[in-house]
């Protein structure tokens, strides 16, 4: 594998919304949306982020983008630091990095035309005479598949795929490296579902992006993206690269999301043993001693109750953070039946 | 580089989209009471703007030979106890209490969305500002409003002359008195506008504060302003007649309907027409305008305006 | 004797008017008396306030040694006689007089009135740290001395030629001793109780008062007339409006006496027609009156010269002004329309009593154009092309200030309206009472600083004698910044002659003369122009038809002889 | 709950403070003068003494913690003092009206009752005579009685006290001779005779005040009857064959009234601060009257204490108000 260029470098990345209680407010307390997450995104990947809701995927992707202010940690863009930028001086970095919105409906002001909507980063971010942004506007529709004469009118005249549509010109308006899309296709029907990820990917080639997809829909990811993190209470507890993750997935939890995805061959969902997570997510304001996931495991082990596993490269490109795999981490080799468990399916 | 005057767009199939305040038109129009409201006001703001120039009368005049005149031709509505015209003066009076009106709202209508989308956009000035609108909300308003009054009157009759100085006092004093409601509804809808998806995306876009201020969340506060400001009118006009009233609105040569039902009460037996004019038109511009805040809340409630 | 003959008369106007009730009637036989008072009494205790209302609520309680009676004349009171020169009580060097108090007189409590009572209200009210209102009455005073337990002599400084201000009328009453023992000075205010509640000689004592709301009486049972006062019990309320006072005499019944009703006189009238009561007006030294300023109120001026004698005033210092804007206005009218039968249009500065009214200044009753516009003629004001006067660059512009008050800006724009026909232009302008009648040297808008060019007010002084009130128009008694802008010399008057003449009638002691004296410095301050008279106006109140004995007085007191009104049976 | 009651109360506490700070600086700035409203016939150097007597020679500050010790310690205990008969009265100064050289406290003690009966029975009567109209307007939505209802509450809020008190005395009082024009506060009822007199005086100034009150609070029981009726544990409760009446009145009013209730709560101060006109046009001595009364003449320190009561008022109900919905509604908790 050649040396890739790291376009993302993400360090410890904390984002913590503190909790005031009592009578005078004092801080008790924070919810640990994201608490420590490392990874890396290559220049023209899509890197999925896998995870039950509220376990911190769409907080990770905006404290990434500094739409929050982060509480720790660092974030590098193609080659620039800005975790601790200020929002001003953010401003110029901005036409890097876009988002692509979960909710079409929610994501466009209702009360500005889709020009206006498609035009805004460029009134922010050039100063072209109003012909040459309508120009790129024009452009930009062709490109996501918008007819050109809807530019006048307002978002409530579309329909949800449309939308996604006009949220993703928008994202493209300013010839963006890194987009990151937080889960774009939630809120669509499954037939539309599948054009707006084949858009993406058309894009993608041709624009040469760089993706962070972020997604609960583990068959979505499969099939974009070329490496995946699946975050669980606000950790990444097991990253690498797709096919080698559905292939073998090396900590529990990963086990247990995957065995949930129906697979379209009769016979094989027949015989696929699901593993029921038992319990409740715990809250991230209070988070459990040890393994994040101890609580439910179905492999707890004593230790996992006492401290919080290491986050470690098991194989190259293959990260975890599982008691289990500590030992043999230099092997890759199973230590216990779990991972038979797998091979057997 | 094109000129920018020159059409832009070619494409005939180009139709500029209904703008959705027709739609919000088209259920004003079904509430039967609004229009009814909107008619009359329109009326009233016509008989004190229109009607002067029509019935030229200065309402100072003195006519003292001609006083306490019952209604002719000379004087539509009579004359009062210095022989001036009554009809002028509601007119004129009603331009100071309509003028009032809405320049109290409206400053009302400023500071409290300033207050309230500070508060809500930012979350460090939240915690302040909102203390001080519940300070605000605290304080006894009628009384504040009458120690203003008496304090400021002078001072700023000096500086501004008469007139003047006393009506950017009272609408200062209505508007300080009464921003407290908008703000709080300005800011809890910017709290929820703030965490919808394009505000966000226009932060990710690098949209300054201000911008998102002024394109994203402003636009879409306007219902609960709207119906805020047509309240607004309605209790600035009834504060600034209460206010003459007790006596500390504006100067006696000043007409105004709260100072001309005040001067009017003595005469209450006699000619109950100068009480009962000045009190109708009160009644009925607050009415109206109370009847037309009704339809414009349902009018942009769009869960109504879906049915 | 001029005095002595008034005194008979008096007596025997007393003596006779109830005379044939004091025959059958008892004391209590009339029942329950209502008053209102729209303006609201404050406090009982008439040092403490100095406002009329409180003083007259206090009359029925408090009284003084002697009164005047509503011819104006001094009337025994809790005294025998009057002390003169010719009976001694007052001495030859004219420095003190000495009052003998009525035997067997009582406290409501029952307990007796010594002099001693009488030289601690002197003692009271000149306290340095009581702020008592009345304190100038006892002015000049060097001591009061009880000689005997029945005799009181005051001592004056100097000599005084009217020797009748202390103790004398409503505002100078005798307190208890025993009550106010404790509440000297600083401790005034704290005395709540017996500030709220005194007890007095007079015909009622209070049984209950709850400030700027109600005062209840009961009759005093230790009254000195036996068979007085006839009503049992007296409900004194405050508040409201004076229309709601009138309507409640006039029209409703409700109540028997209110009093203060400065309403339109077409109201008054159309209410009076409701037949249940009927008005009563009397005229007293009151009079409503605009004053020319003298000095030059400029604000570019330096803060220290603006408004004093240093710069005489640019167009007013010219007496053809002043006439010429005197007799444009309609004084007839401005009558009618503010005051009705409750004003009186005048040419005098001194008013009332009528013997002291001038008879010579009658000219100015009818308003006059012609003559206004011959004297702006002579005095080189010519027409502008607006119809207002100029000379010399400066317009005939001249500031017009009162307080705010409806009779006073329709007094305003009439005026005005007067004016501009002679080519006057008037700006006017009103100030809120409270802060035109107050002394606070800090404020520009006092009608004491008079920095605009004309104002109105209305003005009157105590008792019947006018000594001090002309005095006010003494040369140096002007409100300047050396003064702190304290002085009643409002309009900055300054005549030699006008100070010699009242220096002479301060040492006079001969009434005749007196009398000539008065008219003669009132008319040269009028002749002088130096201000304009507009009318003189009369107290009103209201009675029901169903209340007699009701002596309207504006001398004293109008309850000054509460103990004598009585219902009217059927 | 607790936490968050405590919380507000430890804020409402100072903000009490700055208001009656803020109100006091403003008095202090005023042009009026104590004596400004003395006759003309007291000599300048006699007012001047009144001045100092009334302890004007203080620097502002002195002056204001001086008040703010007797408001909040001296005067409370004097009132209970007088109430109970408890010898617990502190020695020393304690508020004095300048208009009446008494203490403010016992002034407000006996201006309280009326205000309390009037305007009480104004708001009492407002809210009776609201909730049934707002029930049933919200329940036939669009009917004539809706119509009319909001009509007349429309009328109710946009025809202003001091014109419908006016209209009322020239009618019921001049006109019919109905009722008496003017409040007798020393009136004290005692047999039948003179509780009907009781009820005949306080008849217009309630009644005024009942209109304008009702007309606000039907409007607001309107709403949320129609928010509540629209709801689907309404269809639900229907659907299991529930008695209209029982659905309305047990289901749908409970709910309803939850807001309401905060209303009504929030509205209990302005029953002090609001009939300043109506106490002025019926000559009915209370709180209001005072206030204004002071106002005219510039007697601060009585304005200043009114307006800091009228502030604890406020602060204290709109605090009730919050909790009171807490509690009723489970929905809303803070923390």
């Amino acid at each position: 594998m050649s040396e890739r260029r790291k376009l993302v470098e993400v360090r410890d990345l904390k984002m913590y919304f503190p909790i005031n209680t009592g009578i005078l407010r004092r801080h008790t307390g924070d919810v640990k949306a994201v608490d420590g997450v490392n990874f890396d995104i290559y220049e023209g990947e899509t890197l999925g982020i896998v995870g039950e809701s509220g376990c911190g995927k769409s907080t990770c992707g905006r404290a990434v983008l500094r739409l929050y202010d982060i509480t720790a940690g660092t974030i590098k863009i193609d080659g620039v630091e800005i975790g601790a930028k200020s929002q001003s001086a953010l401003r110029k970095m901005r036409p890097t990095m876009q988002m692509v919105f979960q909710d079409p409906q929610a994501c466009l002001n209702p009360r500005m035309t889709v020009a206006a909507i498609i035009g805004e980063p460029l009134d922010e971010h050039t100063d072209w005479s109003k012909a040459k942004k309508l120009e790129r506007i024009y452009e930009l529709m062709d490109a996501v598949g918008l007819n050109r004469s809807f530019a006048n009118r307002y978002p409530h005249a579309f329909s949800g795929g449309q939308r996604q549509r006009i949220g993703i010109a928008r994202a493209l308006a300013l010839n963006p490296k890194f987009i990151i899309c937080d889960e774009p296709i939630a809120a669509l029907d499954v037939s539309i579902q599948a054009q707006v990820v084949n858009l993406l990917e058309e894009l993608q080639d041709s624009l040469g992006l760089t993706y962070m997809f972020i997604s609960h829909d583990l068959s979505m990811v499969r099939h974009i993206a070329d490496r995946v993190a699946v975050m669980y209470l606000g950790k990444i507890v097991e990253l690498a690269p797709r096919d080698a993750l559905y292939a073998t997935p090396r900590h529990p939890y990963t086990e247990a999301l995957l065995s949930a995805v129906p697979d379209p061959d009769p016979s094989v969902e027949a015989r696929v043993q699901r593993i029921i997570l038992k319990g409740d997510v715990p809250s991230p304001s209070n988070p459990p001693k040890g393994c994040n996931f101890s609580t439910r495991c179905p492999k707890v082990m004593d230790i996992s109750r006492q401290i919080d596993p290491e986050y470690r490269e098991l194989a190259p490109g293959h990260f975890s953070a599982c008691h289990l795999y500590n030992d043999a981490g230099e092997t890759g080799a199973p230590r216990y039946e779990c991972n038979q468990q797998g091979e057997d399916a | 580089m094109t000129d920018t005057a020159k059409p832009l767009n070619p494409d005939e199939a180009f139709r500029p989209p209904r703008n959705q305040w027709w739609d919000v038109w088209d259920q004003f129009k079904t509430h039967r009471g609004a229009l009814a409201g909107l008619a009359v006001f329109v009326s009233i703001i016509l008989f004190v703007v229109v009607g002067p120039l029509i019935w030229q009368v200065d309402p100072g005049q003195l006519n003292i030979r001609l006083r306490n005149q019952g209604p002719s031709r000379d004087f539509p509505l009579g004359t009062d106890q210095l022989g001036r015209d009554l009809l002028a003066r509601l007119m004129y009076g009603g331009r100071i209490s309509v003028a009032v009106g809405l320049v109290a709202m409206f400053l009302g209508l400023v500071i409290g969305t300033l207050i309230g989308v500070l508060a809500g956009y930012f979350k460090r000035l939240d915690s302040p500002l909102m203390r001080l609108t519940d300070l605000f909300l605290a304080l006894p308003l009628l009384p504040l409003l009458l120690i203003l009054v008496t304090l400021f009157r002078d001072s700023l009759a000096r500086t501004f002359g008469e007139s003047i100085g006393v009506f950017l006092l009272i609408c200062f004093a209505i508007a300080i008195t009464s921003w407290m409601q908008t703000a709080r509804i300005v800011r809890g809808d910017v709290l929820a506008l703030k965490e919808r998806e394009y505000v966000l995306a226009a932060r990710s876009i690098g949209t300054p504060s201000l911008r998102i201020n002024t394109r994203h969340v402003l636009p879409n506060v306007l219902s609960p302003i709207m119906v805020s400001a047509t309240l607004g009118i309605a209790s600035a006009i009834i504060t600034e007649s209460a206010l003459s009233f007790l006596g500390l609105g504006f100067p006696p040569d000043f007409p105004t309907w709260g100072r001309i039902l005040y001067e009017g009460r003595d005469w209450i037996e006699q000619y109950p027409a100068r009480v009962v004019w000045p009190g109708v038109l009160i009644s009925l511009t607050v009415l109206s305008v109370n009847y037309i805040g009704d339809g414009l809340r349902d009018a942009l409630d769009p869960r109504i305006r879906g049915r | 004797m001029k005095t002595r003959v008034a005194l008979l008369g008096t007596a025997a106007a007393l003596a006779m008017a109830p005379a044939m009730a004091l025959a059958e009637r008892e004391r209590g036989s009339s029942g329950h008396l209502n008053i209102i008072y729209w303006q609201a009494v404050s406090t009982m205790n008439p040092y403490l306030s100095g406002g009329t209302k409180e003083m007259n609520a206090a009359s029925v309680v408090l009284e003084p040694l002697a009164r005047f009676d509503n011819l104006g004349e001094l009337t025994p009171w809790l005294v025998d006689e009057i002390p003169t020169l010719e009976n001694g009580g007052v001495s030859e060097d004219l420095k003190s007089i000495t009052w003998t108090l009525t035997e067997g007189l009582l406290w409501s409590d029952g307990t007796p009135v010594t002099s001693a009572d009488v030289v601690f209200s002197y003692e009271y009210c000149t306290h340095p740290e009581g702020g008592c209102s009345y304190r100038d009455r006892f002015a000049g005073i060097e001591r009061v001395e009880a000689v005997d337990d029945l005799t009181v002599t005051v001592h004056f400084e100097d000599v005084t030629p009217n020797p009748y201000l202390p103790f004398v009328g409503a505002g100078s009453v005798i307190i208890q001793q025993a009550q106010f023992q404790d509440c000297l000075g600083a401790r005034a205010p704290e005395c709540t109780d017996a500030n709220f509640a005194p007890i007095g000689t007079g015909a009622y004592a209070v049984s209950n008062f709850r400030p700027n709301d109600v005062i209840e009486f009961v009759a005093n049972e230790n009254y000195r007339v036996p068979n007085q006062p006839y009503f049992e019990t007296i409900t004194w309320a405050g508040g409201g409006d004076a229309t709601g006072a009138a309507r409640a005499v006039f029209q409703t019944g409700e109540m028997d006496y209110a009093w203060n009703l400065q309403l339109a006189p077409e109201v008054i009238a159309q209410m009076e027609a409701g037949g249940r009561g009927e008005l009563l007006v009397d005229f007293g030294p009151l009079m409503e009156r605009i004053e020319l300023n003298f000095t030059d109120p400029s604000p570019d001026l330096p803060p220290d010269e603006r408004g004093t004698r240093a710069h005489p005033h640019p167009i007013l210092s010219d007496i053809r002004v002043r006439e010429a804007l005197s007799r444009a206005i309609d004084r007839e009218l401005l009558t009618e329309i503010g005051f009705g039968p409750m004003g009186m249009a005048t040419c005098n500065f001194i008013v009332a009593p009528p013997a002291m009214a001038s008879p010579n200044n009658d000219n100015c009753l009818v308003q006059d154009i012609d003559r206004a516009n011959e004297l702006l003629d002579e005095a080189g004001w010519e027409r502008g092309a607006d119809g207002i006067r100029v000379k010399d660059g400066r317009r005939l512009e001249l500031l017009f200030q009162t307080s705010t008050n409806a009779v006073r800006q329709d007094f305003q724009a009439l005026i005005q309206a007067d004016w501009r026909e002679i080519g006057v232009e008037a700006r006017l302008r009103n100030i809120d009472a409270g802060v035109f009648f107050g002394s606070d040297p800090g404020s520009d808008d006092t009608y004491l600083k008079f920095f605009a060019d004309v104002q109105m007010y209305a003005s009157l002084f105590e008792g019947t004698d006018p000594t001090p009130h002309l005095e006010q128009r003494r040369c140096g008694r002007e409100p300047q910044p050396s003064t702190q802008w304290q002085g009643q010399n409002i309009n900055r008057y300054c005549n030699e002659e006008y100070d010699a003449l009242w220096a002479e009638l301060n040492r006079e002691a001969d009434p005749d003369r007196r009398q000539e004296l008065v008219i003669a410095l009132n008319d040269m301050f009028v002749q002088d122009y130096a201000h304009l008279p507009l009318v003189a106006r009369g107290r009103v109140s209201a009675a029901s038809t169903t209340v007699g004995g009701i002596v309207m007085n504006v001398w004293d007191s109008e309850h000054w002889n509460q103990a004598e009104w009585y219902r009217i049976e059927e | 709950m607790l936490s968050y009651t405590l919380r507000r109360l430890a804020f409402a506490i100072p903000t009490v403070l700055v208001i009656s700070l803020i109100v006091f600086l403003m008095l202090d700035m005023a042009p009026g003068d104590p004596t400004g409203s003395l006759p003309l016939t007291i000599p300048l150097e006699v007012r001047e003494q009144i001045r100092q007597s009334l302890g004007l020679g203080d620097p502002v500050m002195v002056r204001y913690f001086k008040w703010l010790y007797m408001m909040c310690f001296v005067e409370p205990l004097h009132i209970l003092a007088g109430l109970t008969g408890w010898d617990i009265a502190p020695e020393g100064p304690r508020i004095l009206s300048w208009q009446t050289r008494s203490p403010v406290g016992d002034i407000l003690v006996q201006r309280v009752p009326q205000t309390l009966w009037v305007v009480g029975l104004g708001y009492l009567f407002g809210i009776l005579i609201a909730l049934p109209i707002g029930v049933i307007s919200a329940y036939r939505q669009y009917s004539w009685f809706d119509q009319a209802g909001t009509f007349v509450s429309m009328i109710g809020f946009s025809v202003p006290t001091f014109f419908t008190g006016v209209v009322f005395i020239l009618i019921f009082s001049v006109w019919l001779g109905w009722f008496p024009s003017m409040y007798d506060t020393t009136h004290v009822v005692r047999d039948w005779n003179s509780f009907v007199f009781q009820a005949k005086q306080i008849a217009m100034p309630v009644a005024v005040l009942a209109l304008f009150n009702a007309s606000q609070i039907s409007r607001f029981m309107r709403a949320s009857m129609l928010d509540n009726l629209n709801q689907d544990y309404v269809r639900t409760a229907r659907a299991k064959g529930l008695g209209e009446k029982t659905v309305v009145l047990v289901h749908v009013l409970r709910n309803s009234m939850i807001p309401v209730v905060t209303v009504i709560a929030i509205g209990i101060p302005t029953v002090f601060t609001g009939a300043i006109i109506t106490e002025q046009i019926f000559r009915v001595n209370g709180l209001g009257d005072a206030l204004i009364r002071a106002i005219y003449v510039s007697d601060w320190p009585m304005v200043q204490t009114i307006t800091f009561i009228f502030a604890i008022l406020i602060v204290l109900f709109n605090l009730i108000a919050d909790v009171l919905y807490g509690i009723l509604d489970p929905r809303i908790r803070y923390d």
